[in-house]
């Protein structure tokens, strides 16, 4: 065990995937001599090898398309798209290939590979460097989304991810990467993909987020501790394949919901979650779902940020309106 | 352009190619034609979905092929029958996809042509990371991706050029330049003299070759793939013409008449190679009816075993997703059977 | 007055409005010379002339991108593309630039533009040309999204569309395009973007739907009705801005909601319905609330459709479920 | 490669631009030098966000943009300060953009120029379909697009170079090939010979001007929309050197090393026109302070008024999604007032 960051943990992870496998490559822009603009892939070409890791030109299409076809053929690509506001070139190889060839081929071609993506805002960057799409890719069948919010979280799903038979996308908060520190162990093991993770248990109402969120999220639930309300804290880390049953059962058993994300409200992945409770929870639920998100909006630039971005006041007020009712 | 046998069957300088190889590749033409007007009618009694015919690229498709060896990839498109065919793809499983089956999507183990793509242009990448992987993994595995005029319109195709050649890949990129997108008119399609020309913005070899000619398309994809061996790519250029339509539901009328059509029956793939074995004493009456029998025993059993494939199962659908159903796939499967 | 497919509607509004206003360009594969592969645009350039309506080469983000710079320069292009499950080579042109250049400029740059793409399945068509991935473009500020499923709305969405300050996504259900005919005006006329129809008044049910699937909707109301149940039918039709209100509206008077839709469950826009019903109704909801949808898998072909298309009998089943609860 | 300056200031034949030009044109650079220093101060200052400098560019930019007339249009990069303040952008809104501020976004009326792009590739199809609306508008105007050696990697500079030339409009392509794409040097971007070159493929002309030879790239850039403006479409090859990291938070250590960098130090834009302004007798110590004192002067002016600017409320937020807000929107705006 060491005390790491969630980028040292993404890339103790990679370099562990890069050393127990041959079969597994990273490709993508700036990764290899500049180790990724976020660092997330530093040292790993010096280390493994430029036959392991590549950088290539600046075409997003043509790095999902290349990775799926390293897939088919054996290899275990990882590939990473800058920020997840490029990675829409890509999107059709992502949706009717990378998730279509096991379907397509009836299992006879396969596509193990990973698809790594900094996202979110908050950091007061440039147009396109805060996106929070998440949305669009969990309602692609044929791929699986996570978003780790902790170190070790991130260690053990991009592991996970790697290992996976099937596609899949690693959403990382990049407000994240060097916020939080944590002790990870060293060694190779995985976080499975689909369980929510409960972070902490509660009685009174349940506060569901992932990703960078999930920092406002833990403040909003220890201030309301304080005035002594009960708050049950989900990671919901798989957004796709969603794990309903675990989601629905702490809401079953608190009654009252908050969903928090940075995605703009309308058609984001809370709209799914909150359609499931209605789902399975009417006959618990004490007060009407809630949804504490960024607005119908494109995410603004530097100045504008705090009008746009949920806030741990605005999770707190709103947890306590749903107290309330 | 690179030809070898003229459409009057008579040969430019020596062919490269034997006597026996030629009647072979013309057997196979045949067999391809056949399955293709078996295809059309298959559509029209409506035993089949929407077909996309080929006639008129048999040499393209067919000599191509041949160039290949066993375990080779392949990455090709809706309209490449022919092709994948002799890459070893069974035309049942063809038919099986056209009868709306996606089990006619997997090929036998050992035959490594990927079921055909219907983005336009967006498979070709995927011969490029074929290649990459068989490139690292030390094998000399080639890739050959085939695609239309129109595709070289599409991002996709320049992404994948750039990539083959900045990582010196053993692809081969066909482009089988039937002059039409559907009913856009190769010349409006790009301004470029050539499709092949295209090649060198990559720095890239590319050659022109006469699509309508077996043994051109076989020499010269037989030098490609050689090159593609030793991690140089090349763009060939396929001339050809689609004698037929878009596919089953179009119109060409709307776009083109009948005269360009009629021209490019004069150059017709197959009427030159029976020609030239005319020629060089190789072509009989019986053989002909021999090779023309075997096909349609081919394509006729073919179409039967793949009709008899029973209709697939409601599970199937959710298990073809991911190596093993999420409980999100195994809750909906288990809704939808009640 | 004359009765016309949906496809005849849609063909008469871009007859009239190129007939009307000089600023208006259709652009597209095929559209030209042979009219659309669904002939929507049918002899419009004949009519019209070549330097009205444009056949382009196979390229959808170009064909996007030029009809957002034409749009700047203030034409009112209406692009076509093909199929639903081509459109998204095109996707990061819609999500990162058409949708953005008036907030971007502060509305000193603008995007009066339309983009028509046929969508849905149930035609036994080939991979690819069957997608319902609404979703993925319902939730992207700054387009609107609209969906009819009557010629009379597919002609006066389709006008109010040309005639919007801000970019249009015109979704046309493939399988309605010949399939129902009605009266509809000559002259024109637009429908408003955004407010629903509801198609069928009653108290005890509300069935919500869109596109192609508004067919076994209606089928179902009318069984349901038939045993006596007064079905209150809605046709979202505007999908994006949503018209939150006039849906709550119509669940509060019912306390009973079905929404039903082609596309695959998970994430799918139901849930953002379902979402609004969490939110605002859960006091006047009297069952569950419940999605009749696609599967989260990829439409399969032919062979398969029945097993992923919800039918009129799913529909019917589930309201009588959510009629018992 | 096109030039007629040496770095030595002297020039290679005869100098199509009068020598006030040249004064004029030094000037601008010098102008748009202290910009980007100052920019760079501004940032680790914290009072912008991630700069991207443009040193070394100057002359490429600067060149390009004075061959365009009042009204034609703009489409850039992050990069292009220089080349969208000579064409109109005030300095003042690009700091304010900087800042983080929409409104930056914003040129004064008859200033077409657009908002700079970040992604990269997306906005040179903007420039084709702008030319094509004012073509089909019968105007006179034309489009310039402006991007770096990586964006020709995108399949969106292939289809946007693909329309321009299939429909004849009146676009110019500038590519500032400044060696590099962050990390990522240009060799190994494209295995072509040079960028220039790529514009054979698409039927267009294609140029390879020096782009540090500021009055090359303005008889090259003349030329080019002279054609543009008769529907002939012109690729731009402007060889230059970015001087600076890719952005403020940029190492170059780790992917160039410093010979390379000081090797084009010697090849500076600014440097050699001074020298040949020095040889033309039209250079003075007191005329080079009054220019800087002018660049710094109307720098700092710019800086102020930007950071003057009253902060955004939250109502913009929502109210420059749409020409009138919807109803969502509305509503949203309410629930973050309370
Ligand atoms: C990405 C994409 N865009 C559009 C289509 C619709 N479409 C199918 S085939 C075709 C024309 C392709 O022409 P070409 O590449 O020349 O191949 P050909 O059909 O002539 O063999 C088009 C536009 C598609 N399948 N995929
Ligand atoms: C579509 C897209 N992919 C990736 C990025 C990240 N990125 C920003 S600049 C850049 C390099 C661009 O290099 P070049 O085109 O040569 O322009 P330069 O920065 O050298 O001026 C990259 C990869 C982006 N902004 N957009
Ligand atoms: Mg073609
Ligand atoms: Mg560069």
């Amino acid at each position: 065990m060491s005390v790491m960051t969630l980028a040292q943990a993404l890339n103790g992870a990679l370099d562990l995937a890069l050393a127990r496998d041959p079969a597994v490559v990273l490709l993508g822009e700036d990764i290899g001599r500049s180790g990724g603009v976020f660092r997330i892939t530093d040292r790993l070409r010096e280390k493994h090898g430029a036959d392991r890791v590549f950088d290539t030109p600046v075409a997003e299409s043509g790095i999902i398309g290349a990775a799926l076809g390293m897939a088919i053929a054996g290899l275990k690509p990882v590939a990473e798209i800058q920020f997840l506001g490029f990675s829409y070139p890509a999107y059709d190889q992502i949706i009717n290939h990378v998730a279509r060839i096991r379907n397509r081929s009836a299992h006879r071609f396969t596509a193990p590979m990973v698809v790594r993506i900094p996202f979110g805002g908050g950091i007061g960057a440039a147009e396109h460097h805060s996106e929070s799409t998440e949305a669009i890719y969990a309602h692609i069948p044929g791929v699986k989304v996570v978003i780790p919010s902790t170190p070790s979280d991130a260690k053990g799903l991009l592991l996970a991810a790697i290992d996976d038979p099937d596609p899949v996308l690693v959403l990382e908060p990049i407000r994240l990467y060097r916020a939080v520190k944590e002790e990870v162990d060293e060694g190779h093991y995985v976080v499975p993909i689909g369980p929510i993770r409960v972070e902490r248990d509660g009685v009174d109402l349940t506060l569901i987020s992932w990703g960078a969120m999930m920092k406002e999220t833990r403040a909003a639930a220890s201030l309301l501790e304080e005035s002594g309300v009960s708050v049950e804290v989900i990671d919901v880390r798989t957004l796709s394949p969603l794990d309903r049953s675990g989601i629905v059962a702490s809401v079953e058993k608190t009654g009252r919901a908050v969903i928090v994300h940075e995605a703009p409200l309308t058609g984001g992945f809370g709209g799914e979650i909150a359609g499931v409770l209605a789902e399975e929870c009417l006959y618990s639920l004490k007060a009407p779902v809630r949804r504490v998100t960024g607005w119908d909006t494109v995410f603004p630039l530097k100045r504008s940020e705090g009008h746009y971005l949920p806030s741990t006041d605005r999770i707190v007020t709103t947890a306590r309106q749903t107290l309330e009712d | 352009m690179f030809s070898l046998v003229n459409p009057d069957g008579t040969v430019r300088d020596r062919l490269p190619v034997t006597l026996d190889e030629m009647k072979r590749l013309y057997a196979d033409m045949v067999e391809a034609r056949v399955y293709d007007h078996k295809s059309m009618v298959l559509q029209r009694q409506g035993r089949i979905a929407t077909y996309a015919p080929f006639e008129g690229q048999e040499a393209a498709q067919i000599g191509a092929a041949a160039a290949l060896r066993p375990g080779d990839w392949v990455a090709a498109t809706y309209r490449d029958a022919a092709l994948m065919w002799k890459a070893g793809y069974p035309w049942e499983l063809m038919v099986l996809s056209r009868i709306g089956d996606e089990r006619g999507g997997s090929p036998p183990e050992g035959v490594n042509v990927l079921p055909p793509s219907l983005t336009v242009g967006g498979h070709m990448i995927h011969a490029v990371g074929l290649a990459w992987a068989e490139k690292l993994k030390g094998g000399d595995r080639i890739a050959l991706t085939s695609f239309g005029d129109g595709a070289t319109s599409e991002g996709d195709f320049h992404e994948a050029m750039n990539f083959a050649a900045v990582y010196e890949l053993p692809v081969v990129f066909l482009c089988q330049n039937n002059q039409f997108a559907i009913s856009y008119p190769r010349s409006e399609q790009t301004k470029a003299a050539s499709i092949a020309g295209k090649a060198e913005s990559y720095g890239m070899a590319g050659v022109q070759v006469d699509g309508n000619d077996v043994a051109a398309m076989l020499t010269a994809t037989t030098e490609a793939v050689g090159s593609a061996r030793e991690g140089k790519p090349t763009l060939i250029e396929a001339l050809t013409f689609r004698m037929g339509p878009h596919t089953s539901s179009d119109d060409p009328a709307r776009y083109r008449d009948d005269e360009e059509t009629e021209s490019w029956r004069l150059k017709d793939p197959i009427l030159r190679i029976r020609l030239l074995l005319e020629k060089a004493g190789g072509w009989t009456e019986e053989w002909q009816s021999e090779v023309e029998s075997v096909a349609v025993g081919e394509i006729e059993a073919s179409v039967a075993r793949a009709e008899a494939v029973p209709q697939p199962t409601r599970e199937e659908l959710f298990s073809r997703m991911f190596a093993r159903p999420t409980p999100p796939l195994l809750e909906q499967l288990r809704r939808s059977q009640k």
